[in-house]
C-alpha cells in the first residue's frame, strides 16, 4: 500500500512541475505569436504594418505579469481550458487536440505496446536459443533498425511503396473522400492509412525491447534459481517462461514507461513524413507556428500520458513483483 | 597524488584496465565489427579533404546530376558533389555524437555518482530532477530548446542533444554507484581520511568504466539519430554540411522527384551504419560489464 | 559395464553391491570468452555406492563445487565437460538427450544449491515452486499434491504455511529447508549438497546440517555433500574426498581422515582444525592464551608464535614463505618510539543502545544494540562473538562513530565518540581504524597497495615526500608483504585473500591507530589462510600496543587472539568473561548452543 | 572548375565502400516518376493544389483571417482586382471609380449581383462590410481604416474621404472583400467567427468538405457566369510536392527543385510560368554603422554578381533584380528609360573595392578593413528553413569573402527572424520587398513617417532608412491624382533608389505557377500575363474566369 502512495505522491510532483515547466518553456522562444503568423503571411508576399496590427488585434499578446499568467495558467489547466490556438485561430486548443489525440493514441499506444511485446517475446527467445540464429537475427537485426532514423525509415517506406510501388496511400489517416465514422470500411481504411506510419515506428523501435529483454533474460538464466528449476526437471518452456522472463521483464518494464516519451517523440517525424493527422504533427506546427497555447496543451498532454504511463507500469510492476507489494 | 615517483612502475591501474577493456570488446566478434566500422567512419572523417574528391561546399557542378565518373553518387540540387558531402558529413556526424554523447555522459556521470553516494534529501531531490527529465519527452524538448537557440550553430545542437539526454544515463550509474557504495573499500576509503568528492570520483567512478563507456556510446548514437532528425525538421544549422543537412536539403529539394535518391539514401545509411557501429561496440561493453553477456551460448 | 569392476575405481562401496554414481577420469574445463581456458577438473575418478553418504572437501578453487554440477548434468558454458565418464546408475549421463535427462531428475539425481537469496524464484510462492515439479513429472497426483507439498515441508521441519510465501518472506535457513524439501520431492536416488549452510548462522547450519544427516537415514537416498568446511564434512559423511586444484587427493572413510590422514594437504586442512573449548587450542603458527592467563593485561604466553611465522606453509600461495619470511624480522622495522603495551587510550563502552526507525508504519522499530556495556582496556583484545543480527556489527559502527547511538556513550579515553562531525570524525580515524570483512571488496580494484596505503598515509599522517613512502614500505614490511617493492604495485586481484588482508590490515595500520576494530576479518578466507592473519594480528597488538575488538562469530579465532569476550545475541550482552574460560565454562544457554553448534567429527568418529 | 580529377587510388579506396549504393543509384535513375491522374475526375473538374493541409483542414471561410481556407478568396469578391504582376486594377464589384482629389475615392458598385443564396448584393453588403471592419480592427488586414476617414453608401455609390491627401490608398481600400449583411450582421464576433458555411458573391460556391478535401462549384448566379467553364474544382489536402507531381493536379503553385526533370516530365502536357513577385535583397540595418554609409551599399551591391546569386538561389528560374525596385519584365512600363542598364547593377570588383576606399575601408588583397583598422565582418540574418534566401546568403557570403569580408549566416526560425526585424536588432538581413504595387512598395520600405528607433518594433521601413528626398516624394505622390505625375515621380523614386541603395536588390523572388494545360486551356504565361498562377489571394478569380475546358472545345 505504502509503495502505491508513494508513487502516486511522487506522480502528483512530476505534474505540478512538468505543468510549470510547460509555462516556462514557451515564454523562453523568441518572437512573439503575431511575429510568426507574419512570418507565414510575409511567404506570399511583404507584409504592411497595417496587417501586423490586425494579426496583433486577433491573436492578442501575452499580457499582464509573469505570476499573474502563472496563475491564469494554472486555473485554465484546473478548468480544461486551453485557450485558443494562434496558429490555427480561432480553433480552440481543445477542439484542436481533441481532434489529433485518437489518431496519436491508437497509433503511438497500439504501435508502442505491439513493439514491446513482439520485442521482448523476441528477446526472451534470443536469450534462450543464445548463440544461434534465433538469437543473431533478432538482436543485430534488430539493433540495426533501431539505428534508422525515424524520418529517414518513414522517407523511404513511402517512396518506395507509397509513390513507386502504389501499395500504401501517401498522406493522411483515411481517404479523402472517406468522412470518419465507425463503420467496418472506415477501419479498414485507417488501419490501411496507418500501415506504414505504424511499420516504421516497430521497425525501428522493435531492436531496443529485444536488446534489453535478451541482456536481461541472459542475466536472470544465470541465476542460481533458474539452474535450481533445471536440476529439478522443470520443463524449458516453464523455466524460460515463468523463471527467467517473468523475472528479467521487470526491469524491462520500467523502460516501458519511459520509453513511451520517445515514441510519442519519434511520432513528430513519423507524422510529418506521412501527414498523419496526430499530435506529433500538431505539436509541430504549434512549434513552427510559435503556438503557446496549442503547445502548452499537447507538451502537458504528452507529459501527462508518460506520467500515467509510469504510473501504470509502476503499478503493474507492484503487481508482478510481490517484494514491492508488501 | 603525492607518492612520490622513485620506481618505474607499470601500466597505471586504470589504463592497464582501459586495455584489458579493449581487449575484451575486441574479442567479442559483433563488437569487434563495431570498431571496424566506426574506424573507418573516423579515418574517413579525419581525412575527409584528402579523401573526398571535391570540396563539400563547391557549387559549380550541374545540378541534381546523376551518378558518373565525375561524381559517383551525383550532385545536389545546389551543383554539390554529393558523395564529398557525404565524406564531410562524417566530420559533423562524429563530432556532434561524441561531443553531445560526452557532455551528457560526463553530466549524467556527475549526476548519477553524487545521486547514488549522497543519502537524504539532496538524493530526493536529485532523484526528482532526473525523474522529471525522464518523463518529460525528450524530441519535443529538443525541438522547443532548439527553436529557442536557433541560430547558434552546431554547438547549440551539441548542447540541445546534451542538456536532455543525459537523464537516463544518471539513472543507470546511480544504482550502480548505490551498490558500490556499499562495497567495503568505499568504507575503507573514508577510513583512510578520504573525502567525498575524492571518494566519488576516484574511488567509485574507475570502477564504472566500462558502464560508462556503454552509456557515452549509448548516449552517442542517440545524438546522432537526434541531431539528424533536428536537421531534417530545419531546427539546427543547414549551412553546415552533416548527414542530417543533407537529408534536410534532399526534402527540401525534392531529391525523391529528380532521382537523386542516392542523396536521400546515403546519408541515412550512414547514419544507420555509423549508430550501428557504436551498438555492436556495445554489445562489446556489456560483456564487461555483465560477463554474463560475453558471447556464447546456452547450449540449448 | 559395471564400476566395481575397474581395477582404478577408489574402493568398492560398502555392501559391495554396483555403484549409484560411477565417474570415471572427468575432466572438466572452464572457457570463458577472450580469456584462457582453465581446468577446474582433472581426470577425476570416483564410485558412490547406494545410500552412502559421501563428502567432498576442499578450498576455493579446489574444482569441488564444478565436479558437483558436472555430476548432476548441469554444467554450463563457459564450463564444459572436456573428457571421462560419468554413469549413473549404468547410464552415461553424456548419453541423455535433453528430454531424458529432465524426466530421470525425479527420482535421479537432485542438486541442493549453496544457500543464498537466489535459489527459489522471487515472484513465485513456495507452493508454486511444488507446483511446478509436481507438474513437470506428475509423479504426485493432482489431488495429492498439496498433502504432499505440506508433508515435504514437515520433513524439513517448517509448517505448511510456508507455502503460501514468497522468498523472500522467509529467513535464510527456511529457504534452505525449502530448498532441501523442493529437491527431496523429486524424490531423488542421489542428492548432491553444494555448501547447503555456508552463507547460514552457526546455529542455523547446525539445525539445516542434523536435519541433512536425519533425512538422509530416514530416506536412504545417496547423498553427496560438497563442502569447505572439514568440520562439516567429517562429521557427516561416510567417506570423504578430498580434493584439490582439481584433483582428489585422498578418498578415505571419515574415521581414517580423521585419524590417519594419509595426503600432506588432508594433513594440513586438518591442523587448521580445532576445538575452541579444549583446553589448549592451537593452529598452525598460532596458539590460544593458556586459560589460566586470564588477565587483562594480555597474554603472558610466549610471544614466540609470532615469529614462527604467521602462515602455515603453503598457505598464501607462492608469494606467501617469502613474505612469511619476512614478517619473522617484522619487529626490527618497528621504528623507536612505538607505543609499549599500556600506554593507549581506554575504550569504554557504556549502556549503548541503538534503535532503527520501523521499516513500515505500524511495524515495531528494530533494538539492534540493547545497553552494552564493556571496557576495552589499553593494548587489550576483546571478541564481540554473536550470530548475524546480534548488533555487533552495529556496535562495531558506533565504536568507529559511523553510526550515532540512541542512548548511552562510548568514550575513547576522555573523547566521546558519539557527538563526532566531519572533521572530528576523521580525526577519530587517527586512533580508529577498521579491518575489513572481506578482502576481496575492502580495496579498490583499480588500485595499487601503493595508492591504497599512500591516500591512508597522506590523509592521516603529516607525512609527506620520501618520508611517507618509507613509511609505506615499512608497513607492508610489518605485514609480511615482501619484497616491499614489488608488493607496492600490485593491484589486488594480483593478491591472494590472505595477501589481500594483510595490505588492509597495513592500512589500518598507518595512522599507527589506538584501536582496531576487526570485523570477522578471516571468514572469507580459506581455513588455511586463517591463522595467518590472525597470528598477524595478534602479534602486530602485541608490538604496538594497540588494542583489538575482534567481531566474529567463529569461536575458534576468538579463543586464539583475544582475552575476553562478549557473547551478543538480539542485541544484548548475554555473557562476559575470559576468553577461555568462557569458551570452557560457558553459563549462558545461548552461549552453550553456540559451542555446541561447532561440528565434531570427534563425537561421531571417537576422539 | 578548380578540383583536380580524384585520384585512382582514391577510388579504389572508396570503391567497396560505395559499390553498393552505386549500384542502388544506377537502378533508381530509372524510377521516374509520372503522373497518375485519377481516372474519376471528369474533364469538367479541375484538380487545384492550392491549400496544404496542416495536416488536415479545419473549416474557417472567413475571409478576414490569416489562418481562412484559401478558397475563402474564391468565394467572397473584392471591389477591385488588383494584379499581382504589376499592380493593375480591374474592376470587379466596383464597375468603375473615381478619385476627384487626392482625399476622396467614389466607386460605382456593379448591377446584378447576387449572394450564393439568391439575396443581391446591394451597397447596404459594402456599408456593413465597412462598419464591420470598423468595428472589429483585427479583421482590417489591409488596415482601410487607417486612411478612410469617413465612407458614405448611396444606393451602388460609395463616397469615401480619406484622412490626408492620399491617392494610393484607392487599390488598399479597393482590394477589400464584400460579406453578405444578412448572414454577418447576427455574427457576435466577426473576428472570430469561422463561417464554416460559407456564402459569398464568388464564381464559385463550397460544395463538400472533409478533413482531407474539399470541392468548390460553380456559381450560375455569378456575374460572370459565363465566363466560367469549370464545373467543379477540387481541393485535397495532400499536397506536397511528390503529391503534385503523382496525382495529376490541373494547378499547383510550388517551388519545384529542377522543375524541368519533375513537374515537367511527369507529365507531357505539364508547364511551368515564374514570373516576379518581388525582389529578394539585402536589407540593411541603417541605424547600425557602416550601412548608413551609402559607399559601403555601394560596395556591397557592386562586389556581388546578382545573376549568380539568382542561379544558386533560384536554380536559374529567377533573375537577376533591378535597382529600380521595380519588377522587370512585369512592371516595364512604369520603369525610368534614363536608368543604365535598366537599373541593374552588375558585378564589378574593382568599382566595388573604390567604394569601400572612399567610405574609408582599407583592402589589401586578403582582408577588407574598416576605417578603424578592424577585418571588416557581418552577421546576415535570414530565417531558418528559407531555402532559397540560406542559398542566396550563402553565396553573397562566398562572393563576399572574395574581396576580404567575412559574413556570418544568421538563420532563427521565421517567428525570430521577424521580431529581430521588426525590432531593428540586425546588421543586414535578407528580406523580400517592393511587388505589384510599385508605390506602396517604395514607401513601405522608404517612408520616414514609419521609422522608429532601434528596439521599437515597426512592420514597415524595418530597415530604418530616413530621407528627406523620399518623403518628399512620397508626399508629392500622395497628392496626386495626375497619373503622369504620378510616372514622374515613380521615375524619381527609382532614380533614388538606384543611387542610395536603401536595399541592395539581389534577385526577384518568383511565383511559382504549375499547371497542365491537357484539360484546361487559356492559362496566363509570359506572353499573356494577365495574372500570376497562384492558387491563393484573389489570383483565381481572373485566373478561373478565363480558362476553358479543353474537350469541350474539341468536341
Amino acid at each position: 500500500m505504502r509503495y502505491f502512495l508513494q508513487r502516486g505522491g511522487w506522480f502528483a510532483l512530476t505534474l505540478w512541475a512538468a505543468i510549470t515547466l510547460n509555462f516556462l518553456l514557451p515564454r523562453m522562444m523568441p518572437g512573439s505569436p503575431a511575429d510568426a503568423a507574419i512570418a507565414k503571411l510575409s511567404q506570399n508576399g511583404p507584409v504592411t504594418e497595417e496587417t501586423r496590427r490586425a494579426v496583433e488585434a486577433q491573436l492578442g499578446v501575452p499580457d499582464g505579469s509573469l505570476i499573474q499568467q502563472y496563475v491564469d495558467y494554472l486555473r485554465q489547466i484546473l478548468s480544461l481550458d486551453f485557450g485558443v490556438s494562434y496558429a490555427f485561430y480561432p480553433e480552440p486548443v481543445s477542439g484542436l487536440v481533441a481532434q489529433a489525440l485518437p489518431y496519436t493514441l491508437v497509433l503511438v499506444g497500439l504501435v508502442t505496446i505491439a513493439s514491446f511485446v513482439i520485442g521482448t517475446l523476441l528477446g526472451v527467445l534470443a536469450a534462450w536459443r543464445r548463440g544461434t540464429w534465433m538469437d543473431a537475427l533478432p538482436t543485430v537485426g534488430g539493433s540495426f533498425l533501431t539505428t534508422f532514423p525515424y524520418f529517414w525509415t518513414s522517407l523511404l517506406l513511402l517512396f518506395f511503396l507509397g509513390y513507386v510501388a502504389h501499395l500504401f496511400p501517401t498522406f493522411g489517416a483515411f481517404s479523402a473522400t472517406t468522412q470518419p465514422g465507425l463503420d467496418w470500411g472506415t477501419v479498414v481504411d485507417a488501419v490501411y492509412h496507418a500501415a506504414l506510419p505504424a511499420t516504421t515506428m516497430l521497425i525501428t523501435s522493435l531492436g531496443g525491447w529485444v536488446l534489453g529483454m535478451r541482456n536481461a533474460m541472459i542475466t536472470t538464466l544465470g541465476e542460481d534459481h533458474v539452474t535450481f528449476a533445471e536440476a529439478n526437471g522443470i520443463p524449458g518452456r516453464t523455466v524460460a517462461l515463468k523463471y527467467a522472463a517473468r523475472n528479467a521483464i521487470l526491469p524491462n518494464l520500467t523502460g516501458f514507461g519511459m520509453a513511451l516519451g520517445g515514441v510519442v517523440g519519434g511520432s513528430i517525424l513519423v507524422e510529418q513524413v506521412f501527414g498523419y493527422p496526430g499530435i506529433g504533427f500538431l505539436l509541430f506546427n504549434a512549434v513552427t507556428g510559435q503556438d503557446y497555447p496549442l503547445m502548452q496543451a499537447i507538451f502537458l498532454m504528452i507529459t501527462v500520458s508518460v506520467l500515467v504511463a509510469n504510473l501504470l507500469v509502476d503499478i503493474l510492476y507492484g503487481i508482478l513483483d510481490p517484494r514491492t507489494r508488501r | 597524488m603525492s607518492a612520490p615517483e622513485t620506481a618505474p612502475r607499470p601500466l597505471p591501474p586504470a589504463l592497464a584496465g582501459l586495455r584489458g577493456g579493449l581487449r575484451t570488446i575486441w574479442t567479442h566478434r559483433k563488437a569487434r565489427i563495431g570498431l571496424i566500422v566506426l574506424g573507418l567512419f573516423v579515418v574517413l572523417a579525419v581525412l575527409a579533404p584528402w579523401i573526398a574528391p571535391y570540396d563539400p561546399k563547391d557549387n559549380s557542378f550541374g545540378r541534381s546530376l546523376a551518378g558518373s565518373a565525375q561524381h559517383w553518387l551525383g550532385t545536389t540540387a545546389a551543383g554539390e558533389d554529393v558523395l564529398s558531402q557525404l565524406i564531410h558529413g562524417a566530420r559533423i556526424s562524429l563530432l556532434v555524437g561524441f561531443g553531445a554523447g560526452g557532455i551528457s555522459t560526463i553530466i549524467s556521470v556527475v549526476i548519477g555518482l553524487c545521486w547514488g553516494y549522497v543519502r537524504g534529501l539532496p538524493g530526493e531531490v536529485i532523484n526528482f530532477v532526473v525523474n522529471l527529465f525522464l518523463v518529460i519527452p525528450g524530441l519535443p524538448l529538443m525541438i522547443v530548446v532548439a527553436t529557442y537557440l536557433s541560430d547558434g550553430g552546431i554547438s547549440v545542437i551539441i548542447a540541445v542533444i546534451a542538456i536532455t539526454g543525459w537523464a537516463w544515463g544518471a539513472r543507470v550509474l546511480r544504482s550502480q554507484t548505490a551498490s558500490l557504495r556499499g562495497r567495503d573499500f568505499v568504507e575503507a576509503a573514508r577510513f583512510s581520511g578520504e573525502r567525498a568528492p575524492r571518494i566519488i570520483f576516484r574511488e567509485i567512478l574507475p570502477n564504472m568504466t566500462s558502464l560508462i563507456a556503454g552509456g557515452f556510446f549509448g548516449a552517442a548514437t542517440a545524438a546522432i539519430l537526434a541531431e539528424a532528425g533536428l536537421e531534417y525538421l530545419g531546427l539546427g544549422d543547414s549551412t553546415i554540411v552533416s548527414w542530417g543537412t543533407m537529408l534536410y536539403w534532399a526534402q527540401n529539394s525534392n531529391a525523391l522527384l529528380t532521382g537523386q535518391w542516392a542523396l536521400l539514401f546515403a546519408p541515412g545509411l550512414c547514419i544507420a551504419l555509423l549508430a550501428t557501429s557504436l551498438t555492436l561496440i556495445n554489445f562489446g561493453i556489456d560483456g564487461i560489464s555483465n560477463p554474463r553477456l560475453r558471447e556464447g551460448s546456452t547450449g540449448r | 559395464m559395471t564400476g566395481t569392476e575397474t581395477t582404478t575405481g577408489p574402493r568398492d562401496t560398502p555392501g559391495g553391491e554396483a555403484p549409484l554414481l560411477s565417474v570415471r577420469d572427468l575432466s572438466v574445463v572452464y572457457e570463458p570468452v577472450g580469456a584462457t581456458p582453465t581446468r577446474a577438473v582433472k581426470d577425476v575418478s570416483f564410485d558412490v555406492g547406494r545410500g552412502e553418504f559421501l563428502g567432498l572437501v576442499g578450498e576455493s578453487g579446489s574444482g569441488k563445487s564444478t565436479l558437483g554440477f558436472a555430476i548432476t548434468a548441469l554444467a554450463r558454458p563457459p564450463a564444459r565437460i572436456e573428457g571421462g565418464r560419468i554413469l549413473f546408475g549404468d547410464v552415461d549421463i553424456a548419453s541423455m538427450d535433453h528430454e531424458q535427462l529432465r524426466t530421470q531428475r525425479q527420482g535421479g539425481f537432485a542438486m541442493v544449491l549453496q544457500a543464498g537469496m537466489n535459489t527459489l524464484n522471487p515472484v513465485r510462492t513456495i507452493r508454486q515452486h511444488f507446483g511446478d515439479i509436481f507438474a513437470a513429472h506428475r509423479h504426485v497426483a493432482p489431488a495429492r499434491r498439496e498433502a504432499r507439498a505440506a508433508e515435504l515441508v514437515r520433513r524439513v521441519s517448517l509448517g505448511p504455511e510456508v507455502l503460501d510465501r514468497y522468498p523472500f518472506e522467509l529467513s535464510g535457513g527456511m529457504r534452505q529447508r525449502v530448498t532441501i524439501a523442493l529437491a527431496l520431492s523429486l524424490e531423488p536416488q542421489l542428492m548432491v549438497f553444494d555448501e547447503p549452510t555456508t552463507a547460514l548462522d552457526v546455529l542455523v547450519q547446525h539445525a539445516v546440517m542434523d536435519t541433512i544427516r536425519a533425512l538422509q537415514a530416514e530416506e536412504g537416498f545417496t547423498a553427496i555433500l560438497i563442502s569447505h568446511d572439514l568440520g562439516v564434512v567429517l562429521e557427516s559423511a561416510h567417506r570423504v574426498l578430498v580434493m584439490r586444484e582439481g584433483r582428489i587427493v585422498e578418498d578415505a572413510p571419515s574415521a581414517d581422515i580423521l585419524h590417519r590422514p594419509q595426503h600432506e594437504y588432508t594433513r594440513m586442512l586438518l591442523s587448521h582444525f580445532a576445538d575452541p573449548r579444549a583446553e589448549h587450542v592451537s593452529l598452525p603458527g598460532i596458539e590460544a592464551p593458556e586459560p589460566a592467563a586470564d588477565g587483562p593485561d594480555g597474554p603472558d604466553a610466549p610471544a614466540a608464535d609470532g615469529p614462527d611465522g604467521p602462515d602455515a606453509p603453503a598457505a598464501d600461495g607462492p608469494d606467501a614463505p617469502a613474505a612469511d619470511a619476512a614478517a619473522a624480522d617484522a619487529p626490527a622495522a618497528d621504528g623507536p618510539g612505538r607505543r609499549r603495551p599500556g600506554a593507549g587510550l581506554e575504550l569504554r563502552v557504556e549502556g549503548v543502545t541503538k534503535s532503527f526507525a520501523p521499516p513500515r508504519r505500524r511495524a515495531a522499530g528494530v533494538l539492534a544494540v540493547d545497553d552494552v556495556s564493556f571496557t576495552l582496556a589499553p593494548g587489550g583484545a576483546t571478541a564481540l562473538v554473536g550470530q548475524s543480527g546480534s548488533g555487533k556489527s552495529t556496535l562495531a559502527k558506533m565504536i568507529t562513530g559511523v553510526e550515532k547511538p540512541t542512548a548511552g556513550t562510548i568514550h575513547l579515553g576522555s573523547t566521546s565518540i558519539g557527538p563526532l562531525r566531519g572533521r572530528a570524525l576523521r580525526e577519530l580515524r587517527r586512533t580508529v581504524q577498521m579491518v575489513f570483512q572481506d578482502p576481496y571488496s575492502a580495496l579498490n580494484p583499480l588500485s595499487t597497495v601503493e595508492y591504497t596505503l599512500t591516500r591512508a598515509l597522506a590523509n592521516l599522517t603529516d607525512l609527506r615526500g620520501p618520508a611517507l613512502r618509507r613509511r609505506m614500505l615499512e608497513l607492508l614490511e610489518t605485514v609480511g608483504l615482501t619484497p616491499v617493492e614489488q608488493y607496492a604495485a600490485k593491484l589486488p586481484h594480483q593478491l591472494s585473500g590472505g595477501q589481500r588482508q594483510r595490505v588492509v590490515i597495513a592500512r589500518a595500520l598507518a595512522a599507527d591507530p589506538q584501536v582496531i576494530i576487526a570485523d570477522e576479518p578471516v571468514s572469507m578466507l580459506d581455513v588455511s589462510l586463517r591463522a595467518g592473519v590472525l597470528a598477524l594480528l595478534r602479534d602486530l597488538r602485541e608490538r604496538t600496543g594497540m588494542s583489538l575488538l575482534y567481531i566474529t562469530h567463529d569461536l575458534l579465532s576468538a579463543r586464539l587472539i583475544t582475552d575476553d569476550i562478549l557473547v551478543l545475541h538480539e542485541g544484548r550482552v548475554v555473557e562476559q568473561g575470559p576468553t577461555a574460560q568462557v569458551m570452557r565454562h560457558p553459563r549462558d544457554e545461548y552461549t552453550i548452543r553456540l559451542l555446541e553448534a561447532i561440528p565434531d567429527p570427534a563425537r561421531v568418529h571417537g576422539a | 572548375m578548380a578540383s583536380a580529377p580524384p585520384l585512382l587510388r582514391r577510388r579504389t579506396l572508396l570503391g567497396g565502400a560505395s559499390l553498393a549504393a552505386t549500384s542502388l543509384l544506377a537502378s533508381g535513375c530509372s524510377l521516374q516518376i509520372r503522373s497518375r491522374p485519377d481516372p474519376t475526375i471528369g474533364p469538367d473538374t479541375m484538380l487545384v493544389a492550392g491549400d496544404k493541409g496542416t495536416p488536415t483542414f479545419t473549416a474557417n471561410f472567413n475571409p478576414f483571417h490569416a489562418n481562412k481556407r484559401t478558397a475563402a478568396s474564391i468565394l467572397y469578391e473584392p471591389l477591385i482586382w488588383i494584379n499581382p504582376l504589376d499592380g493593375e486594377l480591374v474592376p470587379w464589384l466596383a464597375e468603375s471609380w473615381d478619385q476627384p482629389d487626392p482625399q476622396r475615392i467614389v466607386l460605382t458598385l456593379r448591377e446584378g449581383v447576387s449572394w450564393h443564396d439568391g439575396t443581391p448584393l446591394t451597397g447596404e453588403d459594402v456599408d456593413y462590410t465597412f462598419r464591420m471592419l470598423q468595428d472589429f480592427p483585427a479583421n482590417d488586414v489591409a488596415g482601410a481604416w487607417g486612411r478612410i476617414d469617413t465612407l458614405e453608401v448611396d444606393g451602388r455609390t460609395i463616397a469615401i474621404t480619406l484622412k490626408s491627401p492620399d491617392s494610393p490608398a484607392l487599390p488598399v481600400i479597393g482590394q477589400t472583400v464584400i460579406v453578405p449583411r444578412h448572414l454577418w450582421e447576427g455574427v457576435a464576433d466577426p473576428s472570430t467567427w469561422r463561417n464554416e458555411e460559407p456564402v459569398g458573391s464568388g464564381p464559385f460556391q463550397l460544395g463538400t468538405f472533409t478533413a482531407l478535401q474539399y470541392t468548390l462549384d460553380r456559381f450560375p448566379g455569378h456575374w460572370q457566369a459565363s465566363s466560367i467553364d469549370i464545373e467543379h474544382l477540387v481541393y485535397p489536402a495532400a499536397s506536397e510536392e511528390l503529391d503534385l507531381v503523382t496525382k495529376g493536379y490541373d494547378w499547383a503553385y510550388a517551388y519545384m527543385s529542377d522543375v524541368e526533370n519533375t513537374w515537367m516530365a511527369a507529365n507531357d502536357a505539364n508547364r511551368y510560368w515564374f514570373p516576379p513577385g518581388g525582389i529578394i535583397g539585402l536589407h540593411p540595418n541603417h541605424d547600425v554603422a557602416p550601412f548608413d554609409d551609402v559607399d559601403v551599399r555601394r560596395g556591397l551591391a557592386l562586389a556581388l554578381d546578382g545573376r549568380q546569386v539568382a542561379e544558386v538561389a533560384a536554380e536559374g528560374y529567377m533573375d537577376e533584380a533591378s535597382q529600380s525596385g521595380l519588377l522587370l519584365p512585369n512592371q516595364e512600363d512604369l520603369l525610368d528609360p534614363s536608368l543604365p542598364e535598366r537599373g541593374i547593377i552588375g558585378q564589378d570588383t574593382q568599382a566595388a573595392i573604390a567604394a569601400f576606399e572612399k567610405a574609408g575601408f582599407t583592402y589589401d588583397g586578403t582582408t577588407m578593413r574598416t576605417p578603424e583598422g578592424e577585418p571588416f565582418t557581418f552577421a546576415i540574418t535570414t530565417a531558418n528553413g528559407y531555402t532559397d534566401w540560406l542559398r542566396a546568403v550563402q553565396e553573397v557570403q562566398r562572393e563576399l569573402g572574395a574581396i576580404g569580408i567575412a559574413v556570418d549566416i544568421d538563420a532563427p526560425q521565421p517567428a525570430a527572424y521577424e521580431a529581430n526585424l521588426s525590432s531593428g536588432d540586425y546588421q543586414v538581413a535578407v528580406g523580400s520587398s517592393n511587388g505589384s504595387d510599385a508605390f506602396q512598395g517604395f514607401s513601405n520600405l522608404m517612408s520616414g513617417e514609419y521609422y522608429v528607433p532601434v528596439g521599437e518594433t515597426s512592420q514597415n521601413n524595418r530597415i530604418r532608412y530616413r530621407s528627406a528626398e523620399a518623403d518628399e516624394l512620397i508626399t508629392r505622390y500622395r497628392a496626386s491624382v495626375d497619373e503622369a505625375e504620378q510616372s514622374e515621380i515613380l521615375h524619381a523614386l527609382q532614380r533614388l533608389f538606384h543611387t542610395d541603395l536603401p536595399v541592395i536588390a539581389l534577385y526577384y523572388g518568383g511565383l511559382w505557377g504549375l499547371y497542365n494545360q491537357a484539360r484546361f486551356t487559356g492559362w496566363p504565361t509570359a506572353e499573356d500575363p494577365y495574372a500570376p498562377l497562384q492558387t491563393y489571394g484573389s489570383s483565381p478569380l481572373l485566373v478561373l474566369t478565363r480558362l476553358r475546358r479543353a474537350q469541350k472545345e474539341a468536341s
